[in-house]
């Protein structure tokens, strides 16, 4: 079979304008800045971005938010960027909130082939506007929709060369999620090893969703 | 065209094998779709899932080196490979519901030609309940049905399925010792045979009204 | 802090005639045998049951359908069991079943304040019956309610004396996801090892959800 | 009651501190509600959740010994203790919004008698997002909203919330450097006041109707 093993030069083609990227990370911790990088190097232009937050302004996420490669952002917390509130004042940053658990859920949602969340978070706040409100066993939730992207950016401490992927401390954060919900998935790997290296009982992420791996720098 | 069980098994196993291709992600239910394990081509590489918690799933293992702590859907000491991985239920079906699957073989009670499915529950008889099936047959890419043409005699290859479903159009084809037939917009597609049978032969086992592909060809197995 | 760590005698008291129980196992593989054995033991009666299926005669959750302890059992599977089949026949045990994805979101639901689960599986076949269905982006779901226990009885290949929990192999099945909705959750320990043996980054539960650990026998 | 903003944290930290119980699982928003873990007493043993990975969350790292895989809600270096668990996003807001927080500690921009909560935009202004506050204020078994009485001069304790929720009717417990009030069915209800203070001007710096509890209590910090 062929090697899921690439240089970031084969990333490319599939990095397009337009196109909606998830990209894990918490505030930058778990994010693949390489990856990121590319994207910079690329100069890509309206990416619709999902993710928990967009970081700092020099770092992962907010990288991509300060050089203008972002047209909407799906997220639940901007307040660390501040070039992420300047650019939706200014009305070039589309900007959708969504709270954290219902952000996660959502991107399993679509992963996992649920046809949307059933939440409380939200319930008689603006979150719940223009969204289906349900009634179950006498409660009010939320009906959220599920949320895909065309291709997931994952970071992984360790990947071995079929795709299991491992986090190390809180990188794990959204990555091991959208990789469930990317059409395509691209791993960048702090550290590559061979198959068979990590015990399969604490690989995070299952080889088989993976399609790409990338070596990141150091 | 008159075969035992066990050669008809054999011939839809290795022919199911035929349709797995490189990278695929794989369920290979209980009974005889496990036997499609033994017919992969050398050059074709798939990963084995198994609902009860892992990818990678390997042979059986030798006696006396069975762990306990490994074992398949249907309760048997198995192997994993070492590009493996076990979950949880979760995330099990989370792969299966998904569409992360990519093909799923399962056998069948009924299956008939709208690809509805049933095989999971004879009323007032057999109860076994559903496991896993109607979330594989649900969430897979493709779902092959793999089972003999006949059961004594029976035709279970219906134009409409009496027994209760497993799934609502889902199957996209049916593999038997007599041929391979292909669910469609149009009907249910004959499209290969047994070189040992005739499409007379074929159409008189089965219930649904068949659509004789214009290509017909002969099982190459 | 008081130890969680207690011998099976302790657990008596949470154990009683009627009340509804998760048990982890897939056809007895991870099934907190030691708890099964207390159960019948105890010769408790009218017992809900939810778990994967009903395993075997003479194993897991198999003995306490034999024995006569439960009165209901929602499970996904009970084909390997001719006792429960032949129970439900006679009208001593009532059986609902449901798919067995849809069990363990449901399962996962209550744990995780979620108010049910939209779900492809089932659409068109008889487990739509008295099921709300809805309609979201075109397609059908049915809405399949959370469910909970009394109790939850789980089995856990290494634990710690916090109650962190690692599960080897297939074992793990259900049981991380049935300490997350039973009201009590006690883990039968295969292995028990002093806070800090199981690294943190190979945890599969967190001690937090446990209430009581046992020492399984060998 | 004339206190520095440096003296009023210190004041409400400590008060919350008390109100944690052994063996709770407990989230300390970012801010002073971090700071509440350095006042936890001696005999309380209590696991820190972080929700972007982690519970058993142990303190800063002394310098030169930062991982750069462990980080708090805040971004910021800490360390895990050895009873605790990294996991992902999914199963950290399982614990959350499944009530497996016993207790939640957040700041306000404002809290209202019914139990109301905003902290999380003013708009046209300052729009940081949500993040995981409006989960945890719904999921949380008790919400304490740990905040200074007033700002510059502005009531924050209101009847009525003007800013967009954070969620409806779910605080259970409000502290600030003059009391502690707490959301009953009647109403909110002062239950302790500071000792350099007077319910007099508790009630002047409040906007909320309050109830005087007719047991309160002076703080015991």
């Amino acid at each position: 079979m062929m090697s899921k093993v690439v240089d970031y030069s084969a990333v490319k083609p599939l990095l397009k304008d337009g196109m909606s990227l998830m990209i894990g990370g918490f505030l930058g911790c778990g994010t693949p800045e390489g990856l990121i990088s590319l994207i910079i190097e690329m100069d890509l232009k309206d990416l619709t971005i999902i993710c928990n937050d967009t970081s700092f302004v020099d770092k992962g996420i907010g990288r991509l938010v300060a050089n203008g490669n972002v047209k909407k952002v799906i997220t639940s917390h901007i307040g660390t960027n501040p070039e992420s509130g300047r650019r939706m004042n200014e009305g070039t940053l589309e900007v959708e909130l969504s709270p954290q658990g219902t952000l996660i859920e959502r991107i399993r949602a679509a992963g996992s082939g649920l046809g949307g969340v059933l939440t409380p978070t939200g319930v008689g706040t603006m979150v719940e506007d223009g969204k289906q409100k349900i009634q179950l066993n006498g409660k009010d939730y939320l009906i959220e929709m599920p949320l895909k992207a065309d291709l997931a950016l994952v970071f992984a401490s360790t990947v071995d060369s079929f795709g299991n992927a491992y986090y190390k401390g809180t990188t794990r954060n959204f990555n091991p999620i959208i990789a469930l919900a990317g059409d395509k998935v691209v791993v960048e790997a702090e550290e590559l090893v061979e198959v068979g290296k990590i015990d399969p009982e604490v690989v995070m992420t299952p080889g088989v969703l993976v399609d790409y791996i990338v070596k990141g720098e150091d | 065209m008159a075969v035992d069980s066990k050669t008809a098994k054999k011939i839809i196993a290795k022919r199911v094998a035929m349709e797995l291709e490189n990278g695929q992600l794989v369920n290979l239910g209980i009974g005889l779709p496990t036997m499609v394990a033994n017919y992969i081509p050398e050059n074709i590489e798939v990963t084995l899932q198994s609902e009860n918690g892992m990818v990678g799933m390997g042979p059986t293992p030798e006696e006396g080196k069975e762990d306990k702590n490994i074992t398949n859907a249907g309760g048997q000491y198995v192997t994993i490979n070492k590009n493996g991985m076990f979950f949880d239920t979760a995330l099990s079906f989370s792969l299966i519901r998904g569409g992360h699957v990519d093909v799923t073989v399962l056998g069948a009670l009924e299956v008939d030609q709208e690809g509805n499915l049933s095989n999971w529950i004879i009323p007032g008889k057999l109860v076994p309940g559903m496991g896993g099936a109607m979330d594989l047959v649900t969430g897979a890419k493709k779902v092959i049905v793999a089972m003999q043409h006949t059961a004594k005699g029976d035709l279970k290859i219906k134009k409409k399925c009496e027994l209760p479903l497993t799934a609502k159009g889902q199957v996209d084809m049916v593999v038997t010792e007599l041929g391979v037939m292909v669910v469609t917009e149009k009907g249910l597609v004959l499209k290969e045979i047994h070189k040992d049978t005739t499409v007379e032969e074929v159409i008189q086992l089965t219930d649904a009204e068949l659509i004789i592909d214009e290509n017909l060809k002969v099982m190459d197995i």
